[in-house]
């Protein structure tokens, strides 16, 4: 029976019930939305029984009529969405119940759960959608709620600030995205993802429209150009970055090139510009992750450069691969996050520079803290490792050699710079005095749960392997390298951050350095490039609209009443003058008449 | 018998004199007096042409009569208002009364 | 025999000598408007006995067809209005009110009477009656600077013009021979007529007209004389002679329906151009009101001769029905000048807050004269634009449009003035109950001929 | 059965004579027949929508008589899927704008004279199915709209008021010229648009025609070089009267396009199309790029809804039933969204009693049910998919990219435009420290609740599932595209 589609009711349901009846149900309203997020994940293991036993995806009913043809409404269930659902579903949990801790002071507590449970819905709204324009929907739905939770502190101008550009980021990606789906349209006439396999068309427009697809998703997953928005949506509550920027909404762009990876991969072109931006991402966020002294940053930094290593993954074929990536990265990602949020909680501040030995302190955070990093630098027994070892085999196998070294490359930073954080965190001696306190029951659970998946989801990761993945063990030199440059990673970081070795003389590298920190100057080139002009433009046009073209209605009005200030002097009320225009008509009248 | 040519170019010398004579005078007599003239003319038009093309019920004097009767009428209608208006601003120029302007 | 045709004009200018010799005994001077009104409606009454009487009367100097039935009714109706405008006004009652009402009869005689002539002779008559009797009304208040001024003025224009007038006709009595207008249109389209002499005497005849109806070159003395009159004999002035003028123009271009000379469209549209242009572009700018109406009803006349210019039955039509509106909207304007005594565009301010109900009768009759659809100007601008199409003349078409455009915003100037500014001008307003039922007839009548114009209509039948 | 859609033009002018016979200072039952009156218009128009024939593709609820038998006008009335959404709009938001409305203080029985004279104007407009009865209508609207601005206006009302009636008159005095023009063309003489509909006229003609009555189009839809007189008249005007004014009178120009200048003149629209659709795209990223710049929140709104239409004429041009199709809901949305978003800046006004967006800071903390509505529908009027706005843009845009590629693409850049000059105003009004001037602020009171909860279910349900307006205009829709 298809109960597919209510799986998105729950959350918002419950959305509508927090946002009118908030004021009342005060903490209940936390309750309410991981009651609903409870019943959507059971809803998702019905339907993941149900697939296995050959439900598949069903249509609902015609939206549009487009062009005479009817485009229907339908639900879509295959392995993809079914992992989809339950990462979402269950990552949500936790982070539900984290959040009534984090949260328990906030005044406008109701409505943070009720943007939650919004975005949940929208989330798994966007798994579920069959065709381009009900993802478009949900897609927007999603970036909606991650203006509306970055800016959850509005008092604070910054946060408003960084709403304002992720909402407006993710937006120029989503007009490539619609315009890709407007080709596509016109190319093979269809919408419905299940045709994609059966696409033919001109291949130059189809690769523009593979191409215009994947910035919608380079909006979404932060990749290159359209990757300035993350960093700065650090400011919302770090919760909502554990869900939204860790686990959830930035894996969206790497689910949607999943999703129509029959259209990559039928344009070679296509894959390999998805494979380019992925690894130019990986590697950019990666270095600047390591001089960066905010501890949520470094970990959104972290994220663009896995998800950058996830669109390589896809990139160069390893549809499996990428998407096993983005299964166990959002795992330890969302641990790391809400470990972090829990230092945060406990220590108030987010310089790393001013922490320091706090693990004697606060020893559960402490723990899972080191399982995430671990998991994260790809150390062979965590789920890292197993993921990315999939990546660097595929990118071998697929004859794809700089973008396997960018890879390695990209996994000795980040071993390196997730490293540095826990050392200079965790480890060493307190460098200010920050009184650190254990974080409540409710934060640590989900620390504890989500640390085992970290640990462990490599393996549960089997289920999801055979589903189409060649043989694991195909070479253990790839596994080999990738544990060494791990561990180089971090007895590097170790050496420099609780040796405090110099190896290399800073002034030596302080270029490099500086244009690190500020992050390649990147938001200062938008600045100059983009929004300076357009600004000046519109100021222009207004100017341009006020004096010019309402100018020139004014001037008309204006001549007509110089006109009539000058014929008004012709009535000079002498008779004479009368006497005479009248002779003169008479005149000239007769002339007129007489010569024609 | 006078042509009857003479008598046309009479008639427009006299309409001629007559608009010269209201165009330029400066005195509101002397334009009611070139109007007068004007009149004349018109009249002299209309005895000639009775007379030398001859249309049997001597429409044209009739005619000249009228005018006659009607061109006094008129003119006393004007000097009323002459002497109204001389009477209230002793002026007689035209350039006396040009109050409404524009 | 053709004294029946006669009966109105006679029983009114009885009337008239009744008001004359009523005005010496002060007790009937008092009710001498209301012997007005009865003798006008005595005549309203007889016209239509005329109908059936012979077609050309009184030594075929007058014609009795539908076009004189038309603008004999369309007089008389003008007057009783003007008769009512008059009694409202508050300086007519000091002056000698007696004489003043016997010259409006003697006035409407005369229209009426040139309206229906049929040969120059009768043409140049009552042309010239009216004439001198507009003087004397123009300068009726003599001991105002303002109305002796405009007296004079306009008898030195109006006696030059008929004295051209004049001369015109006695070239033509020449030419043709007779002074019958069938005879010369005759001759003239059979082109027995040595055309360049004719050309020049029509144009004479034409000055004449033209100063009557104030088209443009021949215009000049009007605003000056409609802002000196007393504001009854202004409006009547707008209306009366206006109608005389385009009737002759008529008669005497357009008899059934062939033009007298062939370059009669030309010359007419491009007069009509030439005054809607100036007379609305000059009405921008004024100050005063009454001028300010001056200009407007020298736009409506170019407005009406554009309808001449097409030379065809619906042509003559549009201007009957254009006529028939016209004299409603501008009674209602003139009679709002008289009703609140300002003369001032300033004046007007906040006259919204302070009455009103003559607010809205000026707002309404000024909308009206600028042509806007539910009201009664709409209906009449129509018509005409239609008939101007229809016979294919659509850059005449534009520039008349375009014209109305430019004519609205000094109307709306008027009514900004009244509803929109905030200081207020408070003036006392002078509310004759005769004065204010008639504004209100005029209101009534712009609504209903906009909307639900049947009665006017039946003229017009568009092919 | 009784004549309805001439009792829903006239229903307006009971309300004229009743209010006229209430003296003056019983202003609050002034108030109460108005709402009587425009809930009455709304009901009728909603038992219209109801027994509305959703197959037939002729006109329904043909009302005839003939008139003027001498001018050839009659009084002919219908309606079909193209005008049914529109009136539809008209009851509802007459109804809102009347809510709105209670709170005018000054000289209220002349308000709503002026109001209810509107209401028959705009009705009429959309119903009338003889050309001079459709222009009559069309100007009719003009004299009460010229009071309602100049006299409850701002404090520029007296040239924005001017300036609107002089532009709006220019244009429809063209449209005067063309539909004499056509009257005279059309063998049997007739001002009947569904006979003129079958008459074909011939090239020349056609192209000259076409722009005779586009001009006056173009100046209420206003398109690029005729806009300037939205901003003005929007800025001055009481909140109802622009409410009105954006959500009804852009439309008439809309409407006029699809009920004239395409039946009629069917190849002069396939030579103009290119042309239309550069100045729809202009329209659109020009209108985005000056609100962007805009400090006044009505002004900024004003400018927004002019690059809202200019979607609308996308559609036009694309010449197909799906563009045809986006930009008929495309007007209807705009209508709906922007009454709503004109009532928030009203509501605003009324308590800050000024526009200046940099006034403002911080209020969704002090006024949580204005921010909601508020951001509710910036986000419908930016474009966000999933609400009503969405629906018509990508339709029409859909409908136009078959054709004009390239100018789709430049016509969603300019959408980001929009989404950053609302998401800015938004920034700037609700986002960020509470300022201190707006610590007074009440939360929005129920009257003003009640009046955009309607609209903000209504962009909520089109945009979840547009088939509801979509299947009435359908058949209407491919009646038209099927002629090109």
């Amino acid at each position: 029976m298809n109960i597919a589609h209510y799986i998105p009711l729950f959350p918002f349901l419950a959305f509508v019930i927090n946002i009118f009846m908030g004021r009342r149900l005060k903490v209940a309203s936390a309750y309410v939305s991981i009651a609903a997020c409870v019943l959507a994940f059971i809803f998702s293991l019905l339907v993941f029984q149900g697939f296995s036993a050959g439900q598949g995806s069903y249509s609902l009913g015609t939206w549009l009529v487009i062009n005479g043809k009817s485009l229907n409404f339908g639900v879509i269930v295959d392995p993809l969405t079914i992992m989809m659902l339950l990462i979402v579903t269950f990552i949500g949990c936790f982070i539900l119940i984290y959040s009534i801790g984090y949260m328990h002071d906030d005044p406008r507590f109701s409505r943070y759960f009720a943007y939650i449970s919004l975005f949940m819905s929208s989330m798994l709204g966007l798994v579920l959608a069959d065709n381009f324009i009900l993802l478009l929907i949900f897609w927007e739905g999603v970036g909606l709620c991650s203006y509306l939770l970055i800016a959850f502190w509005y008092e604070r101008p910054a946060a408003a600030a960084a709403g304002l550009k992720a909402f407006i980021t993710t937006r120029i990606g989503d007009t490539g995205f619609l315009v890709g789906i407007l080709i596509l349209f016109f190319a093979c006439g269809t919408f419905h993802f299940t045709d994609l396999k059966s696409v033919t068309g001109p291949e130059s427009l189809l690769t523009l429209a593979a191409i215009l697809i994947f910035t919608g998703a380079m909006g979404k997953s932060a990749q290159f150009p359209l990757h300035v928005w993350l960093p700065d949506a650090m400011e919302g509550p770090t919760a909502v970055s554990a869900l939204i920027h860790a686990a959830t909404m930035v894996a969206a762009g790497v689910y949607l090139v999943a999703r129509c990876f029959p259209l990559f991969s039928a344009h070679p072109m296509a894959l390999q510009t998805v494979a380019v931006i992925g690894g130019i991402s990986a590697l950019m966020a990666a270095t600047i992750a390591t001089v960066n002294n905010d501890i949520k940053r470094v970990l959104a930094y972290s994220t663009i450069s896995q998800l950058g290593l996830m669109m390589l993954g896809l990139g160069v074929g390893g549809l499996s691969a990428g998407t096993f990536h983005l299964m166990t990265h959002a795992f330890f990602k969302a641990l790391l996050f809400l470990c972090a949020g829990s230092v945060i909680h406990a220590v108030g501040t987010q310089d790393i520079q001013k922490m320091g030995g706090l693990l004697s302190k606060m020893k559960i955070t402490g723990a899972t803290f080191c399982i995430g990093t671990l998991a994260l630098a790809g150390v062979p027994p965590f789920a890292g490792f197993w993921s990315k070892d999939e990546i660097l085999l595929t990118a071998w196998n697929n004859h794809h050699p700089i973008l396997f070294v960018v890879a390695l490359l990209t996994s000795f930073l980040t071993a390196f710079y997730m490293a540095r954080l826990i050392f200079l965190v965790l480890f060493g001696s307190a460098r200010s005095q920050l009184h650190a306190h254990e974080s409540p029951l409710t934060m640590t659970i989900p620390l504890m749960v989500l640390s085992v998946f970290a640990a462990f989801a490599g393996f549960i990761g089997a289920p999801i392997k055979e589903v189409g993945m060649e043989a694991h063990g195909g070479s253990f030199l790839i596994m080999a390298i990738s544990t060494v440059v791990s561990l180089t990673g971090l007895g590097l970081a170790y050496l420099l951050y609780i040796r405090r070795i110099v190896l290399i003389p800073v002034s030596s590298v302080s270029g490099l350095h500086n244009l690190l920190v500020n992050k390649y100057y990147i938001d200062e080139i938008y600045d100059y490039v983009l929004i300076k002009p357009c600004l000046r433009l519109c100021q222009g046009s207004f100017v341009f609209d006020a004096k010019i073209v309402d100018g020139l209605v004014n001037a008309m009005a204006s001549i007509t009443q110089f006109f009539s200030g000058l014929l008004r002097k012709t009535q000079t009320g002498l008779i004479q003058n009368y006497l005479f225009v009248q002779i003169l008509s008479l005149v000239l009248l007769l002339i007129w008449l007489l010569k024609i | 018998m006078i042509p009857l040519v003479y008598f046309i170019f009479l008639s427009a010398f006299l309409f001629c004199v007559g608009i010269y004579g209201a165009l330029t005078r400066r005195n509101v007599i002397g334009i009611l007096v070139s109007i007068e003239l004007i009149l004349n003319a018109a009249n002299i038009n209309l005895v000639a042409f009775n007379k030398y093309l001859g249309t049997p019920d001597g429409m044209g004097q009739v005619f000249s009569l009228f005018v006659i009767a009607i061109a006094a009428a008129a003119s006393v209608v004007g000097l009323i208002l002459i002497i109204a208006i001389y009477r209230d601003r002793k002026a007689l120029f035209t350039d006396g009364f040009t109050l409404m302007k524009e | 025999m053709s004294i029946q045709f006669l009966f109105p004009e006679l029983f009114l200018f009885a009337m008239a000598l009744w008001v004359l010799f009523g005005s010496a005994f002060p007790s009937l001077r008092k009710i001498s408007d209301f012997f007005a009104t009865l003798g006008i409606l005595g005549a309203l009454l007889i016209l239509p006995l005329t109908t059936n009487s012979s077609t050309v009367a009184f030594f075929d100097l007058l014609i009795n067809d539908p076009i004189s039935y038309f603008f004999r009714f369309l007089i008389l109706l003008a007057s009783v209005l003007i008769i009512f405008l008059s009694s409202g006004d508050k300086r007519i009652e000091e002056e000698h009110k007696g004489e003043y009402f016997f010259f409006i009869l003697s006035l409407t005689v005369s229209l009426m009477l040139a309206v229906s002539s049929r040969s120059l002779l009768m043409v140049y008559i009552t042309v010239e009656a009216v004439s001198i009797i507009s003087y004397i009304l123009i300068g009726y208040f003599r001991n105002d600077k303002f109305s002796s001024e405009a007296g004079l003025k306009y008898f030195l224009f109006g006696a030059l013009s008929t004295g051209i007038m004049l001369y015109g006709v006695s070239l033509i009595y020449g030419l043709c021979g007779s002074l019958d207008l069938n005879m010369i249109a005759n001759l003239a389209q059979g082109g027995h007529v040595f055309l360049p002499a004719f050309i020049l005497a029509v144009v004479f005849i034409l000055v004449g007209l033209a100063f009557k109806c104030s088209l443009v070159p021949f215009h000049m003395v009007a605003p000056d004389a409609y802002q000196g009159a007393p504001t009854a004999v202004s409006a009547f002035l707008s209306i009366g002679p206006k109608a005389m003028g385009f009737a002759l123009l008529i008669r005497l271009f357009l008899t059934n329906q062939t033009p007298l000379i062939p370059q009669w469209t030309t010359l007419a549209s491009g007069l009509a151009i030439i005054t809607m242009i100036i007379g609305n572009i000059i009405a921008l700018k004024q100050t005063n009101v009454k001028r300010m109406l001056a200009y407007s009803s020298i736009a409506h006349a170019g407005f009406m001769l554009m309808a001449l210019s097409v030379v065809h039955q619906v042509g003559i039509q549009a201007l009957l029905v254009y006529l028939f509106i016209y004299v409603f909207m501008n009674v209602g304007a003139f009679g709002c000048v008289i009703l609140t005594n300002r003369e001032e565009v300033d004046d007007y301010a906040g006259l919204s807050r302070q009455n009103p109900l003559a607010a809205l009768i000026m707002a309404t009759s000024l909308l009206s004269l600028a042509g806007l659809p539910p009201l009664a100007g709409f209906m009449a601008k129509f018509v005409v634009i239609a008939a101007v199409i229809q016979a294919k003349s659509y850059t005449l078409a534009l520039i008349a449009v375009a014209n109305s455009v430019v004519a609205l915003f000094y109307y709306l100037r008027i009514i900004k003035v009244m509803y929109l500014s905030k200081n207020d001008c408070i003036k006392p307003i002078n509310c004759s109950p005769v004065l204010i039922l008639v504004l209100i007839v005029t209101v009534i009548a712009n609504i209903l001929l906009g909307l639900w114009p049947q009665g006017i209509m039946h003229i017009i039948t568009l092919p | 059965m009784i004549p309805l859609l001439s009792s829903i033009i006239f229903l307006p002018l009971v309300g004229v004579l009743l209010v006229a016979l209430t003296p003056s200072r019983l202003d609050k039952c002034i108030k109460y027949t108005g709402l009587l009156i425009t809930g009455l218009g709304l009901l009728l128009s909603i038992y219209l929508v109801m027994c509305f024939d959703k197959t037939k593709s002729s006109m329904q609820f043909v009302e005839y008589c003939p008139w003027l038998t001498g001018l050839n006008i009659s009084y002919h009335l219908g309606v079909d899927g193209l005008s049914l959404a529109l009136i539809f709009l008209t009851a509802l938001l007459g109804f809102i704008a009347c809510l709105a409305s209670l709170n005018i203080q000054e000289k209220v029985k002349e308000y709503f004279i002026f109001y209810f004279l509107l209401m028959v104007g705009m009705f009429g407009t959309f119903m009338a199915l003889d050309l001079m009865l459709f222009y009559i209508f069309w100007e009719t609207v003009l004299i009460p709209m010229y009071f309602l601005i100049g006299i409850w206006g701002g404090p520029r009302r007296e040239y924005a008021a001017v300036k609107f009636f002089l532009y709006t008159l220019a244009g429809s005095v063209l449209m005067l010229l063309s539909i004499l023009t056509v009257y005279f063309l059309a063998q049997p003489h007739t001002f009947d648009i569904l006979k003129l509909s079958s008459v074909g006229f011939d090239p020349h003609w056609q192209m000259v025609l076409f722009l005779g009555f586009f001009v006056a189009f173009a100046v209420k839809v206003p398109l690029f070089p005729f806009h300037t007189w939205l901003p003005d008249a929007h800025v001055e005007a009481p909140t109802p009267v622009s409410v009105l004014l954006a959500g009804v009178l852009l439309k008439m120009g809309g409407y006029g396009i699809f009920r004239i200048c395409l039946p009629f003149f069917k190849d002069a629209a396939h030579n103009l199309a290119p042309a239309l659709a550069i100045f729809a795209v202009i329209n659109i990223v020009y209108g985005a790029c000056v609100a962007m710049a805009q400090t006044d929140f009505k002004k900024m709104v004003a400018y927004s809804s002019v690059s809202h239409m200019g979607f609308v004429i996308l559609g036009v041009a694309a010449l197909n039933s799906t563009g045809f199709n986006g930009a008929v809901l495309e007007m209807f949305n705009h209508g709906i969204i922007t009454g709503g978003m004109f009532l928030m800046v009203g509501v605003l006004y009324d308590r800050a009693h000024t526009r200046d967006l940099s006034q403002f800071g911080g209020l969704s903390s002090s006024m949580p049910f204005y921010a909601f509505c508020l951001t509710f529908l910036s986000l419908a009027s930016l474009g966000l998919p999933g609400l009503s706005g969405f629906v018509g843009e990508f339709l029409s845009l859909v409908g136009a990219f078959g054709h004009y590629p390239w100018l789709v693409v430049l016509a969603a850049i300019g959408l980001i435009v929009g989404v950053a000059y609302f998401l800015y105003m938004l920034q700037r009004v609700l986002l960020g420290t509470l300022n201190p001037k707006c610590v007074s602020y009440g939360d929005m009171t129920a009257l003003d609740l009640i009046s955009v909860v309607p609209l903000i279910i209504i962009t909520f349900i089109v945009g979840f599932y547009p088939q509801i307006v979509l299947t009435f205009q359908q058949v209407t829709i491919n009646g038209i595209a099927h002629l090109f």
